[in-house]
């Protein structure tokens, strides 16, 4: 593990409930700042972390709006620029353009969210120590904390379950 | 004037190439559709003297006189910055009226022919041509003149009625030889001798089509090659197109339903050979009869009529004897014409055909009617195909020492049997003025190309009281040389008595003289220069003829009993009939004749056998089968075209292919139908365009290269007809499937509101105001199918050839199609054919418009379906959604050398028109009703600040059509022709139903059927 | 889609969080020499198509087999057939996703791979059918000297924003999935590849606030992916549909069309999957139940489409309209009954088939279907436009058309491009998704420590 | 002119040319400032420049424009006669230069050329300087004539003040377009475009 990130506590886990078991107890301790690590999505964890629903969709809404609206004003506004007639339709015929404007939503859309979640995940990205295993098999907890207070956290970890426990500089 | 375009460039030695880039360049250019402008590349080269009244970009106008068949239509050539990039119509000209055939509006592609001789050739000991100076040619041919005496030099000339013909026979009789052999494949010997033996005259009379309310052809195809087609075509359809409730009535009499026969109301097929029988059969009811007031000397006759009643002739002919009656009660019932010696028609009782007819006018007192002795046509100065052989018999056993050959091709065009080219040989020493390499001029010693009728001085007689002027339009485009002044340098090289007679020094100074004569006949005592230069300016000077009577002559008791022709038994008799577009076959190196479809086969760039469906079903024949017609002279090959507008017994094929030589376009392509023609000659000295005739299938096939799809309408209504009789109780359509079902009236309302609405969003920019709407209608019962309007188009809109290969997978490029349609012909039912101009139809709701990614096909604010070549991507869209298929696309690239479809090689490209965007590789193109052609006559009347005329702007198209069958205008514009002619009671539009709201309006076919006789 | 969505029955002994890492990265290992050989076959038949095109545009379209009025033949067939076999993936992926299908997510990355390489493929035809494809950009709307826009009523342009937009969406949804796989990927290698993955995993250490904004977004975009997949091929059949081409001008299109493209889809992930199991000896996570519920996908679009055309005869005859009835009537009985027989039998005859759960459960059974499937779908797409336009208002200019040795060489080429991406993208990236895999798998619990 | 004279004229030459250049470049604003400036008081062409330093392609012959048309004020129409009445300008015949060159300016070694190319009855090969893209039909009478009243120098440039002639705008479609909306012409395609 290289440095680069505060010293602190990491703990492997090797089952849900444990790891679940050790962040409350975190968080009943106080700890706010802890970094946890799970292989996949899992919602006992999420729900045992407490966070709030990304805003990340309200992106995606920006996005399609955006996209709507870019959708027919490109079309209406590049027909009138020069009016061309074509089968005697209006120049500035609304119903096909509504193609357009949808799949410009949809586009905007995507674009949005990806950004949305770039930006969310760079604004709140964790430095904390990390090990391979946690995108194999395990749950890993990092929990910062000055030197003095290291052993209690070792302590609460080690009892809570888990599998390894190591202090990183 | 002439010296107008000859002026420039003298003596700069510039090649061809670098010309064009002048005229490209001065002209704003008819360079290839490119994607960028890019640096400043080309060079610009100034006239040296500015040449008289031609300004750089204005195209300068020159009349002059077709020579493409001996009817001698007046042109007008259009030249600019000095080429000739279209030839029109002289509308002053009696003849054709402003009008031209499919084959005058190609004589352009004579003079900018790739494979013309390209100046003097010399066949050298190994028997190949090499280049030889003029001077060195002309003194050969003085040293063989002085060689041998003069019955031993002999000249062979096409149908040149006028000056050259009189300067020949001076100069021939100067040299103390033999008169020249005019010989012209189609020269109508039948008619003369018919003539000759009913009227004592071998002259050929006018034919008053206009007149005649009444036509009656016996094999006449008097809207295609016969005489002087267009001038008979533009009186055809004043007489029989439908105006203001009637028209006249035309049955056509042959085994096969020519295209003229197409447009006839009734179509007759009896036993090939027996149309004299049927003519004297409706005489003797019309003299029994006393139809009309009976003739002083029809007494002549009375003997030979007696011997044919109806029920005499009925089984000879097939003809039913109540046919032959109403057919004669109809024939006098108006003003009518009857007409025979056709080419196709000729067999070895075409003379008895002929003679028949001109008794049968006589009887009915046409003549002087319609029939008019005085006018006579100039084809009766032609010789036989009888002279022809008794100078090629001379020429064998060594009867001609210098043989002189100048616009014929007797090596192709005449029965295989005559072999002109073998006896050219046994000829010490023979020359030929030919323009191509002909199969004549390759067996020549000596070629000496003349000028192009465009690039001479020349006059021409098309018939008594016109004489036209030829003047050349444009510098020569090779090392040519117009054979008079060649006559007439040798003659002053000759010397002796041949130099004294023929003192002018050059070609144009004799022609000068002999109007100088001319005018003095004409009782017109003006200076020369005066009536020279007038003459010059109207494309030459028109007198009435006086008018001759004729009466019956003695020798008409000679006419005996017509032999009817016997086809073999089980056999087929086969008709070698003229082909419209090669006419005998001068036409075969043309591109655009080569690929416009036969008007009606749709075959392009091949010979074919016309065999009747219902016989090649018996023989297991499918189109595209190659069959072996063998009749006692020979075989051809040709692929099976299934025709039902044929005798069940006969066979038909056309002439003008199968050339050996001629060019790249013309060489080994389809067959020689001459090759089975007999040699023997007949009794009115002609060649019998008859033979018997065994098919065989060869067992082999190919896919005929043909431009029509379906030949039947499938009840779509496309070309719709009408008859007369129905016309008269007020019905004006015809019954056809695609009605769209009606809608309910607040429906109606609906649609109504948001089509207003939708069209309140159109009126933006240019499209706001009123605008005109250019439109275009067509009348059916005036389209003849000729098909001029398609070369026409051609050659206005730069058009590429794209050869038989890809015509069979449908990439011809024309812009206008005539599509011709079969109706009945099965079970019973009589045969006919509907002829229908295709051509953008500038929808005002267009299909093609709105599928266009890139605006490169929209509705101009003029209503024309605006198509803008370089913007096209090439996506193809607009063509699929094309209901009526008119669009065209750029498959290859025409322009590019190297390119298998390279269309324009050097120095055919000098015809492009400079005013037209020469379209590139993948580029969707179609017809705009010629557009430039709109925008110049708009821009002619800004600078002139005028308001446009109506019937000032014509489309290519509507220009050249012989039977004014097409009109254009502003339809928006309530006192146009076109908006009149629009509303016709007969008015309709194609595919209507899908409320493409086309520009184009069709008037439906009128037929003169089914109405109770007068 | 109840049926299909229902949960997958417990395989025998379900695979642990490492098996599954294990297993999956094992795919990624060496190539084996069959590998090298089967891309090489693929880039000699890519260069084969390429140098066919190079051919086209030198020349001009003429050396295409195009006979008017046919203005459009194989290559717009081969777009439509790529633009319908994409569909599948994102209805496995996206809408499948959506509807909480457990089954789909070991098959998901393979059919979201496919449609991405579809779509890319389906590009190119666009292009390669103009007749100038130099100017092909024309068709974008950019500002330019000209100050010329383009025509947004032209079903094409819809075609370029509806195409393009779905590459776009489906590329970042396949690299959105891809993140955390290769995340785990990363710990497993060493050397090059670890560099590529450490890149390419873009920092993904599955934190808990990655995963909060990661499943949003993820959900968003499956959101988002489901009405587009249904618009993409909507607008494909409107340019058809909004012409007035007797055989083309129907309402029918658009359900009908996406219907086909599921269909032709779903075959193309059976053809595809079969093998690949085989060789990355994933057996155990792409099970024959995987299979058999993508059988019954292929059983109920396979049933639409039958419908769709039993419906198009019917409308024909219904309709009265002279010309759509002759349409159809030489559809069937024409020069081309041939194709038209072939796409009726292979879509609407062979499905039903899969009625039967022997069938459904029969592998080898399942690809030779799916090549059927295949067959028949792009022959439907030659069928309603060839035919179609072959036989449309003017008798006179009715034509035949069959297509030349470069037509079919660009369509051979357009397999060996598609198989090329599929190939490389097989061999550097987990063609079954870890995460996704494990995500259905509850994770251990220690019991001991429930007292 | 003796060959002496001749010699020294070049490097006269250069610094000429280095002045013109300024005055004439395209776009400078003073260049175009003076230029209409210099219209003022009678332009004085400079008297001898070094052709390959100027813009625009080198011609086998030395018109100079801006002695023309600049200095002597000759209208452009006295040898572009065609605008006004052709869709085309046209070239000046050579008999049109023959016709004062028959005297005038015998001195001058360029019009010796010229004199050279018509005894010889050779044509002067100019170089295309303006050239629109084929596709494309520009009438020139229409525009010449039109109520806009279009002088030659809107497309052609300062012409009255260029030795060499270069081309001036750039003559692409959205050039043209500008100035027909800004004349409220046409913008429809088939006016230019057929």
């Amino acid at each position: 593990m290289s440095a680069g990130h505060p010293g602190g506590i990491l703990a492997a886990y090797q089952h849900v409930d444990a790891a679940a078991r050790a962040i409350h107890a975190l968080k009943a301790k106080g700890y706010r700042d802890f970094t946890v690590y799970t292989p996949v999505p899992n919602a006992e964890i999420a729900q045992a972390v407490g966070h709030k629903v990304s805003p990340v969709r309200l992106w995606t809404l920006l996005g399609g709006l955006l996209g709507c609206a870019a959708g027919f004003a490109l079309t209406l506004w590049m027909s009138y620029d020069w009016p061309l007639v074509v089968g005697g339709k209006p120049v500035g015929s609304v119903i096909p353009y509504v193609v357009i404007a949808f799949e410009l939503t949809i586009l905007f859309g995507a674009g949005a969210t990806i950004l949305g979640l770039v930006f969310h995940s760079w604004r709140t990205r964790q430095l904390g120590a990390y090990d391979g295993r946690f995108t194999d098999d395990q749950i890993g907890i990092f929990v910062p904390c000055p030197v003095e207070r290291r052993p209690s956290v070792e302590e609460l970890l080690r009892h809570s379950g888990a599998v390894e426990v190591r202090v990183e500089m | 004037m002439a010296n107008g375009s000859d002026g420039e460039l003298n003596g700069s030695g510039m090649n061809r190439r670098r010309f064009l880039t002048v005229l490209g360049a001065a002209g704003g250019g008819a360079a290839a559709l490119s994607g960028c402008s890019g640096e400043a590349t080309d060079k610009l080269i100034p006239y040296l003297v500015p040449p008289d009244n031609q300004i750089p970009g204005i195209a300068t106008w020159y009349a002059s006189t077709c020579r493409e068949c001996p009817a001698g239509c007046g042109v007008h050539a259009r030249v600019r910055e000095g080429r000739v990039v279209k030839v029109e119509g002289n509308p002053e000209s009696p003849v054709n009226q402003g009008r031209l055939c499919a084959r005058g509006q190609a004589s352009l592609q004579g003079l900018y022919n790739p494979d013309r001789v390209r100046g003097p050739m010399v066949k050298n000991a190994g028997g190949a041509f090499e280049p030889i100076s003029w001077d060195d040619a002309i003194a050969r041919i003085t040293e063989r003149l002085e060689g041998v005496t003069g019955d031993l030099i002999r000249f062979v000339t096409g149908n040149e009625a006028g000056t050259f013909d009189r300067l020949v026979t001076e100069w021939l009789a100067a040299l103390g030889s033999p008169a020249p052999v005019v010989y012209e494949p189609f020269g109508y010997e039948a008619l003369r001798f018919a003539g000759q033996q009913v009227f004592g005259t071998d002259r050929l009379p006018r034919y008053d089509f206009g007149a005649a309310r009444y036509v009656l052809s016996f094999g006449a195809d008097f809207l295609e090659t016969w005489l002087s087609p267009v001038e008979q075509a533009r009186g055809f359809s004043e007489s029989h197109g439908f105006r203001d409730g009637s028209m006249g009535r035309y049955v056509h009499v042959e085994p096969r339903m020519s295209m003229t026969g197409m447009s006839a109301d009734e179509w007759i097929a009896p036993r090939p050979g027996s149309e004299a029988l049927l003519a004297l059969a409706m005489a003797h009811v019309i003299v029994n009869e006393r139809l009309v007031p009976r003739q002083s000397d029809t007494f002549r006759v009375q003997q030979l009529l007696d011997a044919h009643a109806p029920a005499d002739v009925a089984d000879r002919t097939g003809v039913p004897v109540e046919t032959i009656e109403r057919l004669a009660r109809e024939f006098v019932a108006e003003p009518s014409l009857a007409v025979a010696g056709g080419v196709g028609a000729q067999h070895e009782q075409a003379h008895v055909t002929a003679a028949a007819v001109n008794v049968l006018n006589y009887i009915a007192g046409n003549v002087g009617r319609t029939v008019s002795y005085g006018a006579d046509l100039n084809p009766a100065g032609s010789s036989s195909y009888a002279d022809l052989g008794s100078l090629v018999r001379a020429m064998r056993n060594g009867g001609v020492g210098v043989l002189f050959i100048h616009g014929a091709n007797p090596a192709h065009a005449a029965p295989a049997g005559t072999d002109f080219a073998g006896a050219m040989a046994q000829v010490g020493f023979s020359v030929s003025f030919a323009r191509f390499w002909d199969e004549t001029a390759v067996h020549a010693d000596l070629v000496l190309p003349d000028h192009d009728p465009l690039e001479q001085w020349n006059d021409f007689e098309p018939r008594a009281g016109v004489y036209a002027l030829q003047q050349p339009v444009m510098r020569p485009v090779f090392d040519t040389r117009q054979t008079g002044d060649v006559l007439l340098t040798v003659a002053q090289q000759v010397g002796g008595r041949l130099g004294a007679r023929l003192t002018a020094a050059t070609y144009k100074d004799y022609l000068q003289q002999a109007w100088g004569r001319l005018q003095r006949r004409l009782r017109d005592f003006r200076p020369f220069e005066t009536f020279w230069t007038e003459a010059l300016q109207h494309g030459g000077v028109w007198r009435d003829a006086p008018v001759r009577t004729v009466r019956l002559a003695r020798s008409v008791a000679e006419l005996q009993e017509p032999a009817t022709w016997s086809a073999p038994q089980d056999g087929f008799t086969l008709i070698a009939y003229p082909s419209p577009a090669l006419y005998d076959g001068r036409g075969a190196n043309r591109p655009w004749l080569q690929e416009l479809p036969d008007p009606v086969t749709k075959m392009t760039w091949s010979t074919w056998v016309e065999v009747h469906p219902e016989t090649a079903a018996e023989q297991g024949i499918h189109e595209g089968d190659i069959l072996e017609v063998t009749t006692p002279v020979g075989t051809v090959e040709a692929p099976a075209y299934l025709y039902p507008g044929l005798r069940r017994d006969v066979l038909a094929m056309p002439l003008g292919q199968g050339h050996t030589a001629f060019g790249r376009y013309a060489e080994g392509r389809g067959a020689n139908v001459y090759a089975v023609l007999s040699t023997d000659v007949t009794e009115f000295g002609g060649v019998s365009h008859y033979a018997a005739a065994s098919l065989r299938h060869t067992g082999r096939h190919e896919y005929v290269a043909k431009t029509e799809g379906k030949s039947r309408q499938m009840g779509r209504g496309i070309a719709q007809a009408v008859t007369l009789a129905a016309l008269q109780h007020g019905e004006h359509g015809e019954p056809h499937g695609g009605h769209a079902a009606p809608v309910p009236e607040h429906i109606e309302e609906l649609l109504d509101e948001v089509q207003e609405a939708q069209d309140a969003d159109t009126k933006h920019g240019d499209y706001a105001g009123d605008v005109p709407r250019w439109a275009l209608a067509v009348d059916l019962s005036k389209c003849t199918g000729c098909s001029a309007c398609v070369t026409a188009c051609h050659s206005e809109n730069n058009i590429p050839t794209v050869g038989p290969e890809l015509v069979r997978r449908g990439r011809e490029m024309a812009w206008i199609r005539i599509e011709r349609y079969f109706e009945g012909g099965e079970h019973g039912e009589p045969l006919e054919a509907r002829h229908l101009p295709m051509m953008c139809q500038q929808c005002g709701r267009a299909p093609c418009e709105p599928v266009c990614p890139v605006y490169a096909a929209y509705q101009t604010p003029d209503g024309l379906n605006g198509q803008i070549y370089n913007r096209c991507v090439g996506t193809r869209y607009c063509s699929n959604n094309c209901p009526y298929k008119v669009r065209v696309f750029n498959w290859f690239d025409h322009q590019e050398e190297n390119d298998p479809a390279f269309a324009f090689p050097d120095p055919l490209h000098w015809l492009l028109n400079p005013d037209v965007t020469v379209r590139a590789k993948g580029v969707m193109e179609k017809c705009t009703f010629c557009v430039q052609r709109i925008r110049g006559k708009q821009n002619e009347a800004m600078l002139a600040g005028r308001e446009l005329q109506d019937g000032e702007i014509l489309t290519a198209c509507q220009q050249t059509c012989p039977s004014d069958a097409l009109v254009f205008g502003d339809l928006n514009d309530p006192t146009s022709r076109v908006h009149q002619v629009s509303r016709d009671e007969r008015s309709y539009h194609v595919l209507g139903d899908l409320n493409t709201q086309p520009g184009v309006t069709y008037l439906r076919k009128v037929r003169n059927v089914g109405v109770e006789e007068a | 889609m109840a049926t299909i969505a229902e949960p997958e029955r417990a395989a025998p002994q379900q695979p642990t969080y490492h098996e599954i890492t294990r297993d999956v990265v094992a795919t990624l290992g060496r190539p084996s020499r069959g590998y090298f050989v089967l891309l090489a076959v693929v880039l000699v038949v890519l260069a084969f198509g390429g140098f066919a095109l190079l051919w086209q545009i030198r020349w001009g379209l003429g050396v295409a087999g195009y006979t008017p009025p046919v203005l459009w033949g194989v290559y717009i067939t081969t777009f439509v057939f790529w633009v319908g076999i994409a569909h599948s993936g994102t209805l496995i992926s996206a809408i499948l996703y959506l509807f909480r299908s457990a089954w789909r997510t070991s098959v998901y990355r393979t059919a979201e791979a496919m449609t991405v390489f579809a779509v890319l493929t389906a590009g190119l035809f666009p292009l390669i059918h103009v007749g100038r494809i130099w100017y092909a950009y024309w068709l974008f709307p950019y500002p330019n000297q000209r100050q010329l826009w383009v025509n947004f009523k032209s079903p094409l342009l819809w075609d370029v924003f509806a195409v393009s937009t779905y590459l776009t969406v489906s590329t970042l949804f396949l690299i959105v999935g891809l993140v955390p796989d290769v995340a785990a990927v990363r710990e497993k290698t060493t050397g090059w590849r670890r560099k590529l993955y450490e890149i390419t995993s873009l920092g993904w250490r599955g934190t808990d606030q990655q995963w909060r904004h990661y499943i949003r977004a993820y959900l968003y975009l499956a959101a988002l992916a489901t009405p587009l997949v249904l618009s993409v091929h909507s607008v494909v059949s409107w340019d058809f549909a909004m012409s007035i081409v007797p055989g083309w001008h129907a309402t029918i299109f658009a359900p009908y069309f996406v219907a086909g493209a599921i269909y032709s889809g779903v075959a193309m992930v059976v053809t595809l999957l079969v093998p690949l199991r085989k060789v990355f000896k994933v057996e155990r996570y792409i099970t024959v139940d995987h299979f058999e519920n993508l059988a019954k996908l292929l059983l109920l679009t396979g049933m639409i489409v039958g419908y769709a055309y039993a419906v198009e005869y019917f409308m024909a005859w219904y309709s009265g309209n002279p010309f759509e009835q002759d349409a159809f009537y030489n559809r069937a009985f024409g020069e081309y009954w041939w194709a038209s027989w072939t796409m009726i039998i292979c879509n609407g005859f062979l499905p039903f088939l899969l009625f039967f759960r022997k069938v459904r459960r029969s592998i080898p059974a399942l690809f030779v279907l799916s090549l059927f499937v295949n067959l028949g779908m792009w022959f439907e797409r030659f069928v309603i436009i060839v035919v179609s336009l072959s036989h449309e208002y003017e008798p006179y200019a009715m034509g035949h058309y069959t297509p030349s040795w470069v037509e079919w060489g660009i369509l051979a080429g357009s397999f060996a491009w598609f198989f090329m991406w599929f190939l490389l993208f097989a061999k550097h990236f987990p063609t079954v998704s870890i995460t996704e895999v494990k995500e259905i798998i509850p994770m251990p619990r220690k019991a001991s420590l429930r007292s | 002119m003796t060959k002496r004279a001749l010699l020294l004229a070049v490097p006269l030459g250069m610094v000429a040319a280095a002045v013109l250049l300024l005055l004439t470049r395209p776009g400078s604003a003073q260049g175009t400032g003076q230029a209409s400036a210099a219209q003022m008081d009678g332009f004085k062409a400079p008297v001898d420049v070094d052709t390959a330093g100027l813009p625009g392609p080198v011609q086998p012959l030395f018109y100079r424009h801006d002695v023309h048309a600049g200095e002597y004020e000759m209208d452009c129409r006295y040898c572009h006669f065609a605008a006004e009445v052709s869709p085309s300008a046209g070239l000046p015949t050579m008999s049109t230069c023959m016709g004062c060159h028959i005297l005038a300016g015998a001195a001058n070694p360029e019009v010796q050329k010229l004199r050279d190319y018509w005894n010889e009855r050779r044509p002067i090969e100019w170089v295309e300087v303006h050239r629109l893209a084929p596709f494309v039909r520009f009438p020139h009478h229409r525009h010449v004539n039109s109520d806009a009243e279009i002088e030659c120098q809107d497309c052609h440039g300062p012409i009255e003040e260029m030795p060499q002639v270069y081309q001036y705008a750039s003559l692409k479609m959205g050039w043209c377009i500008t100035c027909h909306e800004k004349e409220e012409a046409s913008t429809d395609c088939t006016v230019c475009h057929y």
